[in-house]
């Protein structure tokens, strides 16, 4: 397969991704469709490291994944510290940090 | 490291008081012991060190130990030496001395404070820093050491800080002698520009070669410095305020030794000193105004402590009198250094030992007749109250009248008030004495006057011993004078009239004081309870000469209404200014914070648009 | 390779159109777990096997594991309600999503028109055979062009572990019981030496959800274990008792006639 | 790594293989462990249907498979069912890359008694590993009940940091094969076996398989008197029949990668191909290999035989605090050796012995300050103990706030805030009959 269908995946996804987050309530959720974008990226890095004929694609994509587990870790800490103190899972809920 | 080195001397009491502080309340128990021990020890190390210079021929009697190259910038280093010399060695054993008796003393007196363990912490940083002052070899150590003392001052007068008044007093001595230090931090530059080093030898040997104008600018400063440390005019009004420390802090410290650093500062700066007679003149009135108001204030205070600090201040006077006039008088300001040092530390501890068995009353209209259920202290008071009159052939005979004796000599004005000055100190002490210890009861209910415990009574004998021989001994046993000449050079002059008027006369002017007291305070006078309002000399004395008011009115209110000026313009000109641009700014703000909702997915749909803007701007740019 | 690839492209976005509209978290999180799988599969048949193993181990492993960790810890049964709260936000954000779509697809069939995405792709097999294999090939950049990447992703994963440590710390109020401390506590119970009642048996039921009875007729709440108390799934055995009296009764009239 | 251009006749009948020798491995180690267990107890075990009871095992499934199946009420109905299916999968994918002998003829065809191989083959098996972990989260979600649910997160929790500690094993044997493919790794053997060369590595694996496949001493998730059945409390007959499939097969699995990565795989143990030529050839090594498996089941039989339960903390702790560092520490003693050896550095035994003594006087210390936490800790449980008798000295009078407080500050909060409670319902009816 072209790469350019790869890409128009990834494309595709991408979107999904940001769809979930514009959407999506759950703050759980929310973070899952940021790990789709995530994701994505990623399809669109391994398939460019094809398309070049070099490996440094997928050691981006490496170093995505490592991040994005990382920023899991600590960002589900955060919802659950969240869920701890208000007792809810909505994103909506936790907006006292405003004007 | 032999016994005598100075830095032993140094570190014993420094140590202990580290160790001390570090371990807080677990030394509470045996923390008045090691602080004592310390101070004894430190005594004795004194003792080997002076025995050593004894024993050394007359040229070469200096012990110098270089503990570390303190910091080198350029070509200007500076070590940290320790020497002791003739000098020195006089000093060390009186701060030790006294210092150890009144440790012990202390014992005793602070039995029943829950900070003991605390109160000789810091006597011992005070022991240290006031050697470390007399044992530098150079002015930026002795600057250490003077800050050091000035801490420990502090700490000490402020040592019952629960007291609204002794932490007032505490910190009004420390700025006070900020003043003063400033004054030396102002000598030690202008030494360093001049000279290039700030250790002894070199500016002494220096000094010669400086303009005359400069020689002059560096002894001011350090009269300043002086005149801080040893509460002389016109910084002389912390020192009645720090009585609110404790009784022995006010004898060690307020008395007998920190005070005279300023003695000292000016003593040991000779070399100075003897090239400007501007500077000595400066000296000598400083030394004279300070001699007669001390005394002054001394007449009109009820509170035994601050009629004891008047005397004080009176009698620092006349040391830097002494030093004020010259070669003449070096070797007698610091014979009278000691003497003093042993008999006011005596009459402190005696007034302490007063004080213990009056309930901590101070207020000498509620004593009398306090001779009997009183004996070993009134027997000290009484030694020490000779010994400061002038009464041959106590201590206090020797030294005052070779102060005398050498005022005369440079100039009949001085002459004239010294002679005065002993008169009235003739007159308050025996005032002291009689409204203390004779007449009749007037105690407060529920006062049951007692003796003191050995432990407060023995320091209290040594003492008496002292100021009853020390005057005599030091000048013909021990012999001062040719001690110190190879430091101070002393010189006589030529009295100007028959040197044998002299003798009569000073006594006659003190039997006068004396006489003029016991028909005001002694006999069969009734002496009322409350004070009675008095005359304006005595107000004005009682208001410590208008100390306080010469300082509101010199030096705070000027202040105030610059301080005031500065903040007008600061806020109407300068804030204005920046409030301005702030507040346009907090105004934009104000209306693009409702951006701010607080949602995150209302901040998410932004950041998707922006991604949109960037990538479209991206590809178009890459298609082009 | 084409048949991999449209089963799994198909697959992977039905996961994500899946994710974005289930209704419970969990099956978000199965719907995303989908289409990490299926994105493995397509890394491995563009030649990154390593890369796609990882994806499994840990997006799959890891990542959506702890989603489902704490999905469970913070609301078991959790679901959204579907109606917008923010005022047009749905549909800017439908428009927004739309015009971010177009944008992508114009991109990608510009790049494809202008040679920018090469329809012959290099590939990867020479690239692999350099160092002997993807997996050398990977470790050689690792570990030499991008080593300071790597270290510092290494400081990132350090701290990310503090952080969450920290912020998912629960501070004690008394020190942990033993187990020693915990006999003693119970066998100096006088009430309970015994250990705590057993939940309660009855004809229709016998469900530990169900308390057992005191003397007095009152329900024992010390029989039923406090994750179900607090989970509120306590059975109310009015009903049961009532059943049971009317068949001890039933019985007793039995007897009766019987005697 | 051998290549494999099987047809694909060959491939499906591979399969089949595998598939079948799974399932009659899981009816035979059923059957195994009843009978030990048996054996052990002093009692015969299964053994009136068939010989020796063998059919045993294939009778209770065909009535488990019978059984009414019932779906809890509130149960996520989808998820219920995807849940066993899950679980079982990857149970038996693993198997795609497990080498059950060299190259021998197959109805004409060379090939190796391997399903397929790949250069991250162990990789993939640790991934395919993570991915069962989902059957059992599910199936403790799905079921809508306390006792699943927590019993999944327990089993889900256990699994997760026990894999840290196997994938840890695997590293040192990585290192020494130089490959991550499981035929290179066996072919790395053929002079010497792992589990000499790596015994750490091999003792971390052997605990954390056991710990990995829920099995006793580790069996936490379904400890009865805590969880009833654990995840699978709720399910029945045919779904509950394929958990049951997926753990012996997992038990299976772990021992057969055991097998592969220390015990040299399919090759017979270490001198016996000297004496013998023909051991390594043929079906052969298929014997070897499913003698090794058997060991280890064996193994698996005996410690559920013989270990009581471990309390979950402990066993946690075990996994995070003992097992892991060591496994760290040990894969940095492995690394220098290789890093030294393959820099051709002399000495590097000389280094690797001082390692070994820093090593040991590391533990020696920690060990010793473990101690003293630990005296510390009995010294405050004894603090605890005596203070509680204390305050129990007055019973039957109850005890007062202060002395509770002594006790237990945290009953204290927890009565405190009853009473609130309480209160805040009183005056609530109170202000109703009002």
């Amino acid at each position: 397969m072209s790469p350019a269908h790869y890409l128009a995946l990834s494309a595709l996804l991408l979107c999904l991704g940001a769809a979930g987050v514009l959407i999506r309530r759950n703050a759980i959720v929310m973070f899952m469709s940021v790990e789709l974008m995530l994701n994505a990226a990623n399809l669109a890095l391994v398939t460019a490291s094809r398309m070049h004929g070099t490996l440094d694609g997928q050691v981006f994509a490496f170093f995505a994944m490592v991040v994005a587990a990382a920023e899991v870790v600590v960002g589900l800490a955060i919802i659950v510290q969240i869920f701890r103190s208000r007792r809810t899972a909505s994103i909506d809920d936790a907006s006292l940090l405003k004007y | 490291m032999s016994l005598f080195s100075p830095a032993l001397l140094v570190g014993i009491p420094l140590v202990s008081a580290a160790v001390l502080l570090l371990l807080g309340k677990r030394s509470n128990a045996w923390g008045h012991f090691l602080g004592t021990t310390a101070s004894i020890a430190s005594f004795g190390v004194a003792v080997a060190a002076v025995m050593h210079l004894v024993s050394q021929p007359v040229g070469s009697r200096e012990i110098n130990q270089t503990v570390w190259n303190w910091f080198t910038v350029g070509n200007f280093s500076v070590d940290v030496t320790l020497s002791i010399d003739a000098l020195s060695g006089v000093f060390i054993l009186l701060i030790t001395g006294v210092g150890s008796l009144i440790h012990i003393y202390s014992i005793g007196y602070m039995s029943h404070d829950e900070n003991r363990r605390k109160f000789f912490a810091y006597l011992n940083l005070f022991i240290a820093a006031m050697l470390l002052l007399v044992l530098a070899n150079n002015f930026l150590l002795l600057y250490v050491g003077w800050e050091g003392v000035g801490l420990a001052s502090f700490l000490l007068i402020g040592f019952w800080q629960h007291k609204n008044s002794a932490s007032t007093a505490a910190n009004k001595a420390f700025i006070l002698n900020r003043v003063g230090d400033f004054g030396l931090a102002a000598a030690v530059m202008l030494m360093f520009v001049t000279f290039g080093s700030v250790s002894f030898p070199t500016v002494f040997a220096h000094v010669g070669s400086a303009p005359g104008h400069t020689t002059t600018w560096i002894a001011l400063a350090l009269l300043l410095a002086a005149c801080g440390k040893s509460a002389q005019f016109p910084l002389q009004s912390w020192l009645l305020d720090a009585m609110e420390g404790p009784t022995p802090v006010s004898a060690l410290i307020h008395a007998a030794t920190m005070v005279t650093a300023g003695v000292y500062l000016v003593a040991r700066s000779n070399a100075i000193f003897d090239l400007t007679q501007t500077g000595r003149t400066a000296v000598m009135i400083v030394g004279t105004i300070t001699l007669l108001m001390g005394a002054v204030i001394g007449i009109a205070k009820d509170d035994i402590k601050k009629a004891l600090a008047g005397s004080t201040m009176s009698q620092i006077g006349y040391m830097m009198l002494a030093v004020g006039l010259g070669p003449v008088g070096y070797v007698w300001a610091i014979f009278h250094l000691l003497t003093h040092g042993f008999f006011k530390a005596n009459m402190f501890l005696g007034a302490g030992s007063v004080m213990h068995g009056m309930n901590d009353d101070v207020n000498m209209r509620h004593y009398g007749a306090l001779r009997k259920s009183m004996a070993i202290t009134f027997g000290t008071f009484l030694i020490g109250y000779l010994a400061i009159i002038g009464v041959p052939p106590f201590a206090g005979f020797f030294s005052k009248d070779e102060i005398i004796k050498a005022a005369f000599e440079q100039s009949v004005w001085a002459g004239a008030a010294a002679l005065l000055g002993a008169g009235i100190t003739a007159y308050y002490m025996s005032r002291v004495m009689f409204m203390t210890f004779f007449g009749k009861a007037r105690w407060q209910s529920g006062v049951h006057p007692h003796e003191s415990p050995a432990v407060m009574t023995i320091p209290l004998i040594v003492l008496a011993l002292l100021s009853a021989v020390a005057g005599y001994g030091l000048l013909h046993v021990i012999n001062l004078e040719e001690w110190l000449t190879p430091l101070l050079h002393p010189t006589t002059g030529e009295l100007p009239f028959n040197e044998a008027l002299l003798l009569p006369g000073t006594l006659a002017v003190v039997a006068v004081g004396v006489v003029l007291a016991w028909f005001a305070y002694g006999s069969t006078h009734e002496i009322p309870v409350q004070a009675p309002r008095g005359n304006a000399f005595i107000r004005a004395a009682r208001a410590d000469l208008g100390g306080d008011a010469f300082n509101q009115e010199v030096v705070i209110g000027p202040g105030e209404r610059l301080t005031a000026t500065l903040v007008a313009v600061d806020e109407k000109v300068l804030d204005a200014s920046v409030m301005g641009i702030a507040d346009t700014f907090t105004g934009l703000g104000g209306r693009f914070r409702s951006l701010q909702t607080g949602f995150t997915r209302s901040y998410a749909l932004v950041m998707v648009v922006g991604v949109i803007i960037v990538g479209a701007v991206a590809f178009l740019v890459r298609l082009s | 390779m084409a048949i991999v690839f449209w089963v799994c492209a198909i697959l992977s976005v039905l996961g994500g159109f899946g994710m974005v509209i289930s209704r419970k978290a969990v099956h978000s999180a199965l719907w995303l777990a989908l289409t990490m799988v299926n994105l493995a599969v397509l890394y491995v048949s563009q030649n990154a096997e390593f890369l796609g193993i990882v994806q499994i181990v840990v997006y799959t492993g890891a990542v959506m594991m702890l989603f489902l960790f704490v999905l469970m810890i913070v609301g078991v049964d959790s679901s959204d309600s579907l109606v917008e709260t923010i005022r047009g936000h749905r549909l800017a954000s439908i428009a927004a999503i739309v015009v971010l779509a177009s944008l992508v697809t114009v991109m990608v069939v510009e790049g494809v028109k202008n040679l920018i995405v090469n329809d012959s792709p290099v590939g990867l097999e020479q690239a692999n055979a350099f160092d002997g294999g993807n997996v050398a090939g990977i470790a050689r950049l690792l570990f030499g062009r991008y080593v300071f990447a790597f270290e510092a992703t290494s400081a990132l994963l350090i701290t990310a572990v503090l952080g969450a440590m920290v912020l998912a710390h629960r501070e004690r109020f008394a020190p942990a019981k033993t187990q020693e401390m915990l006999s003693r506590e119970r066998l100096n119970d006088p009430a309970n030496a015994a250990g705590l009642p057993a939940p309660g048996v009855y004809a229709r039921h016998n469900s530990v959800s169900t308390p057992a009875l005191l003397p007095d007729g009152s329900t024992a709440e010390s029989s039923i274990m406090a994750p179900l108390a607090a989970r509120g799934v306590v059975d109310d055995v009015r009903e049961y008792i009532a059943l049971s009296a009317a068949a001890d009764a039933a019985v007793t009239e039995d007897e009766g006639e019987n005697s | 790594m051998s290549t494999f251009n099987d047809p694909l006749w060959l491939s499906v009948l591979k399969v089949l293989g595998v598939f079948v020798l799974l399932v009659v491995m899981t009816l035979f180690t059923i059957w195994a462990e009843r009978r030990i267990v048996g054996r052990m107890q002093h009692r015969p075990g299964p053994n009136r249907t068939g010989p020796f009871g063998l059919l045993q095992s294939l009778m209770d499934g065909i009535k488990l498979a019978l059984k009414e199946d019932i779906t809890p009420t509130g149960a996520d109905k989808a998820v219920f069912i995807l849940a066993p299916i899950i679980a079982v999968g990857p149970a038996f994918l693993t198997w795609a890359v497990i080498p059950l002998g060299p190259a021998t003829n197959m109805f004409g065809h060379m090939s190796p008694l391997q399903l397929t191989d790949f250069p991250v083959s162990v990789l993939y098996i640790l991934a395919i590993a993570s991915v069962g972990i989902y059957g059992i989260v599910l199936a403790g979600w799905s079921s809508n009940s306390t006792y699943s649910l927590l019993g999944g997160l327990r089993s889900s929790a256990q699994m997760i940091s026990y894999e840290i500690a196997m994938g840890l094993s695997f590293v040192a044997v990585f290192l020494y094969a130089g490959s991550m493919s499981t035929s290179d790794i066996v072919n790395a053997q053929a002079h010497g076996w792992y589990v000499v060369l790596l015994l750490p590595s091999f003792a971390i694996y052997v605990v954390s398989m056991v710990g990995e496949t829920n099995r006793a001493p580790f069996d936490l998730p379904e400890a009865e008197g805590e969880l009833v059945g654990g995840f699978h409390t709720e399910y029945s007959s045919l779904k509950f029949a394929l958990f049951f499939l997926a753990e012996y097969v997992n038990m299976v699995t772990v021992s057969a990668l055991a097998t592969t990565l220390f015990l040299g795989g399919w090759r017979a143990p270490y001198g016996v191909d000297n004496l013998w030529a023909g051991a390594n050839e043929g079906w052969m090594p298929l014997i070897w290999f499913l003698g090794k498996v058997f060991a280890f089941l064996f193994i698996f039989i005996w410690l559920r035989g013989t270990l009581p339960r471990l309390r979950y903390d402990q066993f946690m702790k075990f996994g995070w605090k003992v097992l892991i560092p060591t496994s760290i520490v040990w894969l940095l003693v492995v690394a220098t050796a290789r890093a030294l050896r393959n820099q051709g550095s002399a000495d590097y035994r000389t280094v690797l012995f001082g390692a070994a003594g820093v090593m040991v006087v590391v533990f020696a210390l920690s060990s010793m300050t473990e101690r003293q936490r630990k005296v510390k800790e009995a010294a405050s449980a004894a603090d605890y103990a005596a203070r509680e008798r204390a305050s129990y000295a007055n019973y039957p009078v109850p005890l007062t706030a202060e002395q509770l407080a002594a006790v237990s500050p945290v009953a204290v909060a927890v009565a405190d805030n009853a009473d609130t409670s309480a209160t805040a319902t009183d005056e609530g009816q109170e202000a109703n009959h009002g």
